[in-house]
């Protein structure tokens, strides 16, 4: 960004100055003169066509890595679901604890936030940690950043979303560890535990009738599924994240694992984004659960 | 001044509607694109009053909404991308190749009536309940969620796109097929070459919004799911294809711009324009990778990083052709003879307007960089510098130098000046802030916004009133002008281009004789038909490069 | 501007006029290329999606109606390529002929177009009008369907719309054909509207495959 | 008046029938063996050979409008650039946008 600015101004300034220099110094000074017929000049031409193509060649660089750097979250986050709906945000701690238009997270960890929009597109944007991301209906984006220093923070919605975008912002809360878990452990209940409600719905929408856990069922077992690796029907393999799940209960015929039959129906338009992330959870929950040898959708030793 | 010129040939408002003359059709969308500048102007009037206070008590958020995005759709598409090709390039690209008329006069005035009726469909929505969806049409928002009248407007943006389209197609044939007897491509005014290379965007990118727009509108009217999650679609892909035009009308916009400015820079620094084949080449060059960086306003909607690398990096090489217009202009102004008149004014102008909008460009381009300023203040404030210190600044450059030609008369001098003043003073007091508003990390469409940014907001109202009078003002003496003005003469600055050979104003026919063009372009040296102190010349030094 | 004969007072020539407008045609298929191409990107980026849902729905359009109307479509273009040649040699009365032929074909055409769109419509595939794919198929099945449906009618709708204005350009032509205009001088609305009728076809070439024989196994 | 009018001789070159029944004719054949293509499996042997081989017909038969019907093959260079234009761009918009789907798996 620095670089950028110096660069920028260098040639800004260079130029405007050469600029109004010759306005003044090549002022015309009889009514009939006539300037000098310089053609052009094919080496000015070369350097001026190179040296900048080369410059913006470094700042393609320089900002492909931070890029590249962002938009790959590291392994160690702590993940939070941020759901944005006209006109608001709800913000989901890994322990189930919501919140609406704020959010809070300790100091000096990665965070991830996994963000949905139950409508229209949005954008989760903290200038302070010079941070955004749209959040796109029918799919999930992340973002990541590792807060610094505590205090409160500004966040916006950057993205046009109707009526009240303007209004659709809050408070990032940056606190010591200590105090984060502090207030978790102060306000989390079960029943907003998204792997009691996940748990809760795995049942309801009969889910569990196919997905036995023993892998003996007509679907996959979801035992230690997530983050695994699954090998499907057409002999590729995908890693379960959680954009994988979501598009197997949205779309489950896009991806079938091996040795099983498409007859999973579509939950397309049946669940709610807070319903989905419930589920998810709870799927992620059956990481640690034992693996079957047969029937699950991933390999024991495809673990990683 | 001509006994006879298109201006008196005929008489009646029939002469008018019904011309095929592409001199009277280019001031039949004079008056209709000043007309949708002056709604456009008021928007955005409205805009920067409501913004004075953090609260945002003028209007409602609504109306708010509503404003902003009526500002965008009327000065975008029925103000920019109009205004020089449609008015100074209709005028004048027959003139400057030495031909009659446009290839396909009727066409061209079919043109103007297909944005009449696009601009009626857009006023009508306007009218009845507005449009709050931004200009960008975003989906689901607009196709789904908006309550405003989206339908007529993007039905009147599609019948819009037809008119540019055919204009594009007329610019292109003429160029092709009507040249006078020695106009080679390579003696082209620069101009010219703008508006093919503008042409170029037209045609390959104005049909694929208007589908767009009626894919959109027809899955808002049958509620249809091309773009709509819910219903299985996609809403990325909705705005890949909206940029894949909308990125390039950006260079509809400013390429003409370029044009003018080729044109003013070397007549009223009396010496041939510096590097004239890469201008050109440049030209056509930006038309061309203009097309291949679209997903750049597109980083963070979650789109491949991949796709985003690549992007970002042909973001960088567009860069390049604009650069060397910049070069080569300066240099055109070493060892000239440099007059301070009104266009010239607008010329200098310009190269300092768009040189920071251009290098803000930069910024939006790194990848890095664009996560912080992506959809703040400092997105508005680049592309207002190109948009309005660049383009509007171009226009109305264009419009002071052709003057004489357009009506046979100079204006005055003395306030022209003035107002071109005004307008750089107010513009950059407008737009200079909000880059800093946008570093700060405002974000863009707000109707209320953190007290901590008021100081900045209001330093941009105050500028934008300047700007308004700056507006004002040429628009009084120019009308003033048509009929109080001194007697221009066929050639007052005076100017190498074939359009100086004619009377001012032109007959209908433009020419008496079909012209024969025995001489290189801005070539002030060789040419004694202008009345120059050529021997005066201190060093005549060969020519040499690349011309 | 002033008109002698067929020429405009724009030009200084035939040659040149007829360049000019040849070249207009041209530019402006370009401009229907990538009009159509929008809707080529919508439907590739979709069946991408849900390739299994995009062939069911295929397999429910008339398979046999399509190829017929592509083998109609075809020979329209073959009439027209006709005309435009009788133009050139000078044939008044088989120009006239041939334009009729094909305005024919294209109205056969349009006539069986009509025809399965009323075959669409007793099945409820219309979209937005109580779209059911199939009864019983949940909600996931019928966006994913109706996704289909839409590009199938947006796609052949503005097709067709191209044919309507299409076969008012062949009236038109037939008219003035009929008063024996086109001759090996002057043929250049001919030429025209046939490098338009031929364009459309080119269009319908590519419908054809992506909307009728998707997993047609 | 235009430094191409050398070439406005060819543009007005003289098809032969036989030419346009043959590619007629051809233009059959195409069509009914896209129609027996899309009847078979093609995608058993390579994942999408189907819609390739539907495609590169589909493909055939456009080039022989373009050349032989629309008279593409004896038009000046000029109008051939603008055919090539036309596909060119289309195919950035295709391809440019799906290499945007195809690239999204990023880990």
């Amino acid at each position: 960004m620095v670089y950028i600015t110096a660069i920028c101004l260098f040639f800004a300034v260079a130029i405007t100055v050469v600029v109004i220099y010759f306005f003044f110094k090549y002022k015309r000074k009889t009514p009939g003169e006539v300037g000098v017929p310089i053609h052009g000049d094919m080496r000015l031409e070369t350097i001026w066509l190179v040296v900048p193509l080369l410059l913006s060649l470094t700042m393609f660089a320089g900002g492909a890595v931070i890029y590249v750097d962002y938009r790959r979250a590291p392994l160690d986050t702590l993940d939070i679901y941020v759901i944005g709906k006209q006109w608001m945000w709800k913000s989901q701690q890994p322990t189930g604890l919501r919140e609406i238009n704020e959010l809070h997270v300790p100091v000096g960890r990665n965070v991830k936030l996994i963000l949905a929009s139950e409508d229209v597109i949005h954008n989760f944007s903290i200038p302070d940690f010079r941070v955004k991301m749209d959040v796109v209906p029918g799919h999930y984006n992340t973002m990541w950043f590792r807060p610094t220093k505590p205090g409160r923070y500004h966040f916006f919605c950057s993205q046009y979303c109707g009526t009240n975008h303007a209004l659709m912002g809050g408070w990032v809360t940056v606190m010591e560890p200590s105090d984060y878990e502090a207030w978790l452990s102060g306000s989390s209940t079960a029943d907003t535990n998204p792997v009691v409600a996940g748990e809760k719905l795995f049942t309801e929408k009969a889910c569990a009738t196919c997905h036995l856990p023993d892998g003996k069922g007509r679907a996959p077992s979801l035992n230690g599924v997530y983050e695994g690796k699954v090998a499907l029907a057409d002999g590729s393999t995908v890693t379960a994240d959680d954009a994988y799940l979501r598009e197997s209960i949205l779309a489950p015929n896009a991806k079938i694992v091996a040795g099983f039959q498409p007859l999973m129906p579509t939950f397309q338009g049946q669940l709610t984004e807070e319903e989905i992330l419930a589920l998810t959870a709870y799927v992620k929950s059956l990481q640690s659960q034992p693996v079957p040898a047969t029937g699950a959708g991933v390999a024991p030793a495809g673990k990683k | 001044m001509p006994r006879e010129h298109y201006l008196n040939a005929t008489y009646g408002i029939r002469s008018w509607l019904l011309t095929t003359d592409h001199k009277r059709i280019a001031l039949l969308y004079l008056v209709s694109v000043t007309f949708f500048f002056f709604i456009g102007g008021t928007f955005a009037s409205l805009i920067r009053i409501h913004l004075l206070t953090p609260g945002g008590y003028l209007v409602t958020p609504e109306t708010y909404n509503k404003l902003f995005t009526m500002h965008g759709v009327a000065m975008i598409f029925f103000f920019l991308i109009p205004s020089i090709p449609a008015v100074l390039g209709n005028f004048l690209i027959p003139m400057m190749i030495g031909a009659k008329d446009l290839a396909f006069p009727k066409i061209n005035l079919l043109s103007w009536y297909i944005y009449l009726v696009g601009g009626c469909f857009v006023l009508y929505s306007f009218a009845t309940g507005g449009l709050d969806t931004g200009w960008t049409f975003y989906t689901p928002l607009s196709s789904v969620y908006s309550n405003s009248a989206v339908t007529p407007a993007v039905i009147g943006i599609f019948i819009n796109g037809f008119s540019s389209i055919l204009t594009g197609l007329n610019f292109i044939v003429t160029v092709h097929t009507m040249r006078a007897p020695g106009m080679t491509w390579f003696r082209l005014p620069l101009f010219v070459w703008a508006h093919y290379a503008t042409s170029i965007i037209f045609i390959l990118g104005t049909p694929v919004i208007a589908i767009t727009l009626l894919l959109a509108g027809l899955e808002r009217m049958l509620h249809l799911g091309f773009f709509n999650p819910v219903l299985g679609g996609d809403p990325i892909l909705f705005q890949h294809l909206f940029w894949f035009y909308s990125h390039p009308a950006v260079y509809i916009m400013i390429l003409p711009a370029m044009g003018v400015i080729s044109e003013i820079i070397p007549t009223f620094a009396r010496k041939p324009i510096f590097g004239y084949s890469f201008i050109a080449g440049s030209s056509i060059a930006i038309a061309v990778i203009g097309f291949f960086v679209w997903a750049h306003h597109m980083f963070l909607t979650g789109e491949s990083a991949y796709a985003a690398l690549t992007f970002s990096f042909l973001s960088y090489l567009v860069a390049i052709p604009s650069a060397v217009k910049t070069f080569n202009w300066t240099s055109t102004l070493y060892k000239g003879s440099i007059s301070w008149e009104t266009p010239m004014l607008y010329g200098l102008g310009f190269i300092g307007l768009f040189l920071i909008g251009g290098l803000t460009g930069l910024f939006l381009a790194c990848l890095g960089v664009d996560i912080h300023l992506h959809d703040t203040y400092f997105v508005i404030a680049h592309f207002h510098y190109i948009m309005v210190g660049g383009a509007v600044m171009g226009y109305v450059g264009g419009l002071h130098f052709w003057w004489p030609k357009i009506t046979g008369r100079l204006y005055p001098e003395g306030l022209a000046k003035t107002a071109a003043v005004t307008l750089f003073v107010g513009f950059n007091l407008t737009f200079f802030p909000q880059f800093i508003l946008g570093y700060l990390g405002m974000p863009r469409r707000y109707h209320s916004y953190p007290p901590e940014f008021q100081v900045f907001n209001v330093m941009s109202t105050a500028g934008a009133s300047i700007l308004a009078l700056g507006y004002l003002l040429p628009m009084i003496y120019l009308t003033w002008s048509m009929r109080y003005g001194k007697v221009a003469g066929p050639n007052p600055w005076p100017a190498t281009g074939l359009e100086w050979k004619t009377a001012s104003p032109p007959l209908t026919e433009n020419f008496d004789v079909t012209p024969e063009v025995n001489w290189e372009p801005y070539d002030f040296d060789n040419r004694h038909d202008l009345g120059l102190d050529v021997k005066g010349h201190p060093s005549l030094a060969p020519a040499h490069g690349d011309d | 501007m002033h008109r002698t004969g067929e020429l405009y007072g724009q030009f200084e020539t035939l040659d040149q006029q007829r360049e000019s407008a040849s070249l207009g045609m041209w530019v402006f298929l370009v401009t229907e290329v990538l009009f159509f191409g929008g809707m080529f990107m919508t439907y590739t980026l979709n069946r991408s999606m849900y390739p299994e849902i995009f062939g069911e729905a295929s397999r429910s359009i008339n398979l046999t109606l399509g190829a017929i109307n592509t083998i109609v479509l075809i020979g329209s273009s073959l009439t027209m390529a006709m005309s435009v040649w009788a133009a050139q040699v000078g044939k008044k009365q088989l120009v006239t002929i041939f334009l009729i032929l094909t305005l024919i074909l294209g109205s056969v055409f349009l006539g069986i177009k009509g025809v399965e769109y009323h075959e669409k419509f007793v099945e409820h595939h219309v979209p937005g009008l109580n779209f059911n794919f199939e009864p019983g198929s949940d909600a996931g099945t019928n966006a994913h369907a109706q996704l289909f449906f839409s590009l199938y009618f947006a796609m052949t709708g503005l097709h067709a719309l191209h044919m309507i204005i299409g076969a008012g350009l062949l009236i038109w032509l037939i008219k003035e054909s009929f008063k024996g205009r086109f001759n090996t001088e002057y043929s250049t609305p001919v030429d025209l509207v046939g490098l338009y009728w031929h364009f459309v076809d080119i269009v319908w070439i590519f419908l054809f495959p992506l909307l009728y024989l998707i997993d047609r196994h | 008046m235009s430094d191409n009018s050398a070439d406005t001789h060819s543009e007005h070159h003289i098809v032969s029938p036989k030419v346009y029944f043959t590619i007629f004719a051809a233009l059959m054949v195409c069509t009914f063996l896209t129609v027996e293509a899309a009847k078979i499996d093609l995608n058993a042997y390579f994942n999408g050979l189907n819609v390739i081989v539907a495609l590169a017909i589909a493909t055939l038969k456009a080039s022989l409008v373009v050349l032989f019907f629309m008279h593409g093959k004896y038009s000046p260079k000029r109008t051939k650039l603008v055919i090539v234009c036309s596909v060119f761009w289309l195919a950035i918009m295709l391809f440019m946008t799906m290499s945007d789907y195809v690239s999204r798996p990023w880990k």
